[in-house]
């Protein structure tokens, strides 16, 4: 009842609005609108614990629940972090360089006013799952050697130091933003940040003790498969979600999403099947991952068929990078994060320079400023990701150190770092 | 009294159980173990790594009998375990001084 | 703000057209239809990765990664094929007979105009999703023994002989649709046809090595469990999600495929434990697909007192088929994708014809042609299924072969046909 | 077509209601309301499968099927309990003491008119697995040793002599909500009854055989953390869709479910890492479950900063509870339902008299009153969960029997009741 | 020297372990095993499909001894894990000739 | 024949593996087992139960061999098992009377 008032007086005035003041209509929430960034910014949410046991699969038994605590852990520190002060840095109204304002600490001022077409608080809430699922994603880097302590602490001068930054300058009004730079759903600020940042904490930590020459065969793949399920699922949110709307744009993202996601696995499967003779679950879900990675900057600007041929290419790009590169440079990137987010992040941005043709305009349309943007979005990127990722590092190796010992390695960090097991069958 | 130690492929415990219950011997038992030996194993291959597994999955089947049946359930395991094929397993043969049936206490043979 | 102007745009042009021109109303998009057939397609979209789950739990250790990547494999391949061909040969402007046209190739004049209430492409891509699904739930028939190449063959060559043109007739303006035919969310299009077809490849694959005399017992329930959950939620966007609105529609539907999902499972536990003395879990999951199966036809045109008979009836038929005809027939439908989805299907399409009573009238509310009509979808579909089923299985066979080697039975699929292993625990 | 023509007549028929009749504006059912109680609806669900993972991992193998199949069967047994008679009960219009009319049995007279601003259908049916999940969540006391015919009469009786009365009291227009009693998402209803009914259940069928003696770790904790995803995911249904509206409520609600779910998770895990020297996941998951419990009756009525305060506090009484209290008392509530849910539930209604703000006014901002109410609330119901739990143990174990032999407990429910086993590896 | 190996029920070894402690022997290696025996196995029920599985979960305990200490041995595992009811197992003794203690390389008695 | 039997750190599984291939010893049979001895096992700790498990994982490897190589053979595992830690295990040594190829029939030292 109360909110069916509501509803009347919002339309008298829009209706008002529309025959009158421009700046009322600004100040208008969509309900439906709301509706569907509540379910994506749940969505985003449940990809966290899907990335935790599709990570959790791929590691030796001995550190499934280590790997899941992490990105677990990280989602409820990165929660907090936001609230307190992360969003405020990240989207506070400030300079943009290098950083927000602190105006919104504590979410002083943010309630449920409009912001766009959905209330303040919410949009809140969805950037927050974006900056917990980022920080998650690089733990599959050092996965199965770093200390708890240091994966904590890691994380959170991570999400100041490279996250909130890199947020306030593509999406917070920041100079990147202001550039042009285009970015739908995370392709700079989640996924190359994550993929590159994981390179460099991989080369930092080193190698897994007898990696390459020992088997490390994933030890359930069965969770990874789990993992991917709620992964793709989740992506539905984390992209049209992106949209902040519950419309046309919101459906461009979604099927560009699905596709890119289907066209990713086929190509790793057919091409392992022709390099390799057969083609694995593994490898599938593998390209699952490169196919929506590589989609995620340019969701809601691309057509499906444009789509499809992100996919693919992020697909052949992830491959020869996890296949071919890195045997070849022999660094440990455990669970591939680079490999996979850095790279399909990379190809994904510059992809929307190229095929943008929904809302923006990219090469292939007659606009190479875009391409040009994209490119020094992602140059900024690395850049940062890299400085940044080394000084957090050394931050933390010179307090609480960053690697287990050689006897809890071999132990595994399951009993080590956390005293339980993940079976008892 | 003899224990028969039987490595075996694991498709073939149905036939080797069905062979010595033909000849009334009901106790045995069972564990799975990994074999090394002449058969390769298979190779596994996950994003990139590949894994040529050089143990194989078997399964280890302990009988122990009266000296005077020890041939026969020697023979019965050979001829129901066999494919001609490489990896068909061992047979060893080993002494056991005393058994005893825990329920009841009997021993020698009339424990088996 | 951009949206906000549109809505108002909208609102206005809504009230125009009540005042004045009926054509304009037609082509308005609705945002909260909108948003919940998004969420709905995303539900449907994780019914595929749940089946996946819910079919490897019940197969050998050896076949477990096997199981998942068919049907996930699938859902990529049928993903691709849709929006390249196979939502065009389905849903195209073109004779209904005996397919649609080929307008709609590579999506082209597929946007974000109006379809009902919703963006097409959104249309589009929530009946994609139905038909990934519906070729995913084949494989449950021969799992265990076929070759990926024979899967990945029968899979596309099904969607274009089977699935596409009986999509057509039913939904897409077709001549059964023409005909009264009454299928509110896939009781005839996916489950009876998956189904049927499910059987005739189980009978010509033949039997799994060793069946029945071997034990074969369910690897891993607990994946089952999960795959179950996941499926009774993905079912609200399949059933619910198909009134296409965010509507009382939607709401019955919903409610039915609630109702008839818990009746499902009580019968079968119930009956189960009666039989046989004891309920099993494994029998209890089989009655939630079976009283699922059996409303999805039916859903948004029964009662809830309706859907709770149709599902208690359902369970009883589909026990009945699963647990006494199976053994006297002695075929080898591993996941027993007949006895369940075919059975429930054909139940809810004819109960469709008795209980409708919302938007649609059955049988017992005065109406014997909807009955009659629905006897001749069933008929028409068990007589497509059976045909281009064989004729799929037929140039499978003679091109890459359909049945695997009996070492590599014995060995496993997902050693010899993918390299991988499920578990290294 | 069709909905488009009713959305305009609704539009019509508001803004003549908003100029003339406010009746016929109470009549209106917003379409972005129904699609967000959609989704709630369909989380809830899931959150029951979610819950039967979380439990059965922390069982023993022989007991994980049984542990998932008491929840799964629940939610069938309640849904048709719920449709057939519970919803009459708890919501029938009546004399609110003891208990609702039976107007509604059948749900005769439900149908999609509308319930506030969405159809009377779905506010029973997000009703109705509300109902569901809380008879589930008792049966983490009692797993492991209770036969199955004592728990699926246990929940029946228990729906109808304790759930069902104090949902008409809290939130169907009985006396407690007459009162004042606040309870937004059912911390009252849901977290308490089942935590306090819990206890008593756990301390009448006594302690496992060779508890504590004997070790009895958790068989799968991979399983637990992924019901722990759904869990949380779900959650978001289970407090936002309590706003019943896709409005600023709803986000308010979403915030503070969020952000308590963090605190809690941390709280617990720091904790465990100051207290016992390492932080495990099986605690950090413990934790979210105390955070969201926490919050649930406050959800809606708190800033995100309270919420903060109340899932840390959440934390720290339930690890109190679970690890203190617990072993001094010496009770087997095996999965900790009362220190969990009970403690949670009782701190968050206690703490919505003492936070709340919005909507509603608690004692720091003024209203002691609110607080009073509370506490009588709490009381009320730890009365009734006490006796109404006592007359329903007395009648289960006096007709079907409530503890399996001790035979049966060694060798396991799931061979003993269910015949049949979790795993075949 | 001597080897014991008892076949005992799973929920024994407890017994047997503490019973084993009580006359200070520590050192034993325990492995799981199926049992295939006069004692019937659980029959399991699959969507139709029932199986009365005749292997039952038996764990395997051997401890090398010395030729002194055999009898108690046997003697204290058959109190522990006596149930008295079928299926409670056997015990089989059989010669060890050697045994070394890897760390420090001590042999025969000295390394148990 | 002997029969030698190693109980040993899971961890040194590979180098033992090598050494005995280096010997050109390439038939072995390996199980998991759970070992109690002087070493303690680690602790667990779940919502306040802390488990403090007295058993290890291990890993038997079995080889079967002539008299002769047994004494190197037992060297080789002796010297690959180390680490000069509490826990590194045990060597048995034990007699078997016969043992047969399965493949082919084959006997005694021949069937190795
Ligand atoms: N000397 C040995 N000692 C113990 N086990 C052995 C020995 N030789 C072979 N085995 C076991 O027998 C199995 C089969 O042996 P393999 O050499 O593969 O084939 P075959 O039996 O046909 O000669 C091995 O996997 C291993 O488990
Ligand atoms: N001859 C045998 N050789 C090896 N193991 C045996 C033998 N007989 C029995 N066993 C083992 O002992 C277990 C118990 O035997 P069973 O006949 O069931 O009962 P009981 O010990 O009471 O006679 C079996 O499950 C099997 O593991
Ligand atoms: N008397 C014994 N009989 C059988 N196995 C034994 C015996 N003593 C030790 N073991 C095995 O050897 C392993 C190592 O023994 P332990 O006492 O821990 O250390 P160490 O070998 O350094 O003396 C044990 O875990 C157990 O599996």
């Amino acid at each position: 009842m109360k909110s069916n008032l509501k509803t009347i007086m919002c339309l008298a005035a829009a209706l008002l609005a529309a025959t009158g003041e421009a700046g009322a209509a600004e100040a208008a929430i969509d309900k439906a609108d709301t509706a569907w960034v509540l379910v994506s910014t749940a969505l985003v949410m449940f990809m966290v614990p899907g990335l935790a046991i599709f990570y959790a699969g791929m590691t030796r038994q001995k550190n499934v629940l280590s790997t899941i605590m992490q990105s677990f852990f990280i989602l409820c520190l990165i929660t907090v972090q936001w609230v307190v002060i992360g969003y405020s840095l990240s989207f506070g109204p400030g300079s943009g360089w290098p950083i927000g304002g602190l105006d919104y600490i504590g979410l002083s001022g943010v309630g449920n006013e409009p912001k766009g077409t959905i209330p303040h608080l919410l949009f809140m809430a969805f950037q927050g799952m974006f900056a917990a699922i980022t920080v998650a994603l690089i733990t599959g880097a050092f996965a199965e050697r770093m200390k708890f302590s240091a994966v904590v602490l890691f994380s959170l001068l991570w999400a100041f130091i490279v996250y909130d930054p890199l947020c306030n300058w593509v999406w917070g009004g920041g100079w990147l933003q202001s550039l042009g730079v285009l970015d739908f759903a995370g392709g700079i600020v989640v996924h190359m940040s994550s993929g590159v940042s994981a390179l460099v904490a991989a080369l930092y930590i080193g190698k897994r003790r007898g990696w390459p020459r020992e088997l490390m065969p994933p030890h359930n793949l069965t969770l990874t498969a789990i993992g991917m399920g709620i992964l793709w699922f989740g992506w539905f949110g984390f992209n049209a979600g992106s949209a902040l709307a519950s419309d046309g744009g919101a459906v461009t993202a979604f099927v560009a999403t699905n596709v890119a996601a289907a066209a990713g696995t086929l190509v790793w499967a057919f091409i392992e099947w022709a390099h390799r003779g057969k083609p694995t679950m593994l490898g599938a879900v593998s390209g699952t991952v490169a196919g929506l990675g590589s989609i995620t900057p340019a969701a809601g600007f691309v057509t499906p068929m444009a789509a499809l041929f992100i996919g693919l290419a992020g697909g052949v790009l992830c491959y020869a990078a996890v296949i071919i590169l890195k045997p070849r440079f022999g660094y440990d990137d455990t669970l591939d994060v680079f490999g996979i987010h850095g790279v399909a992040g990379t190809w994904g941005t510059l992809a929307t320079g190229l095929f943008a043709s929904i809302g923006a305009t990219g090469l292939l349309y007659g606009n190479p400023a875009q391409l040009m943007a994209q490119a020094i979005g992602a140059g900024v990127t690395v850049a940062l990701s890299v400085a940044g990722t080394l000084v957090v590092l050394l931050i933390v190796d010179h307090t609480v150190g960053i690697r287990v010992t050689k006897e809890e390695e071999i132990q595994g960090l399951d009993l080590t770092q956390h005293e339980e097991r993940g079976y008892s069958l | 009294m003899k224990k028969v130690e039987a490595i075996i492929k694991p498709f073939k415990l149905d036939d080797v159980k069905k062979a010595l219950g033909e000849m009334n011997i009901e106790g045995m038992t069972v564990s799975e173990v990994k074999g090394f030996g002449r058969q390769k194993g298979h190779s596994e291959f996950y994003r990139g790594a590949e894994y040529t597994l050089d143990f194989l999955p078997k399964v280890k089947v302990e009988i122990v009998t009266t000296d005077e049946l020890t041939p026969k359930v020697v023979e019965a395991i050979m001829s129901a375990a066999k494919t001609g094929k490489i990896g068909d397993g061992k047979v060893f043969i080993s002494p056991v001084e005393d058994g005893v049936r825990i329920r009841t206490g009997e021993r020698g043979d009339d424990a088996l």
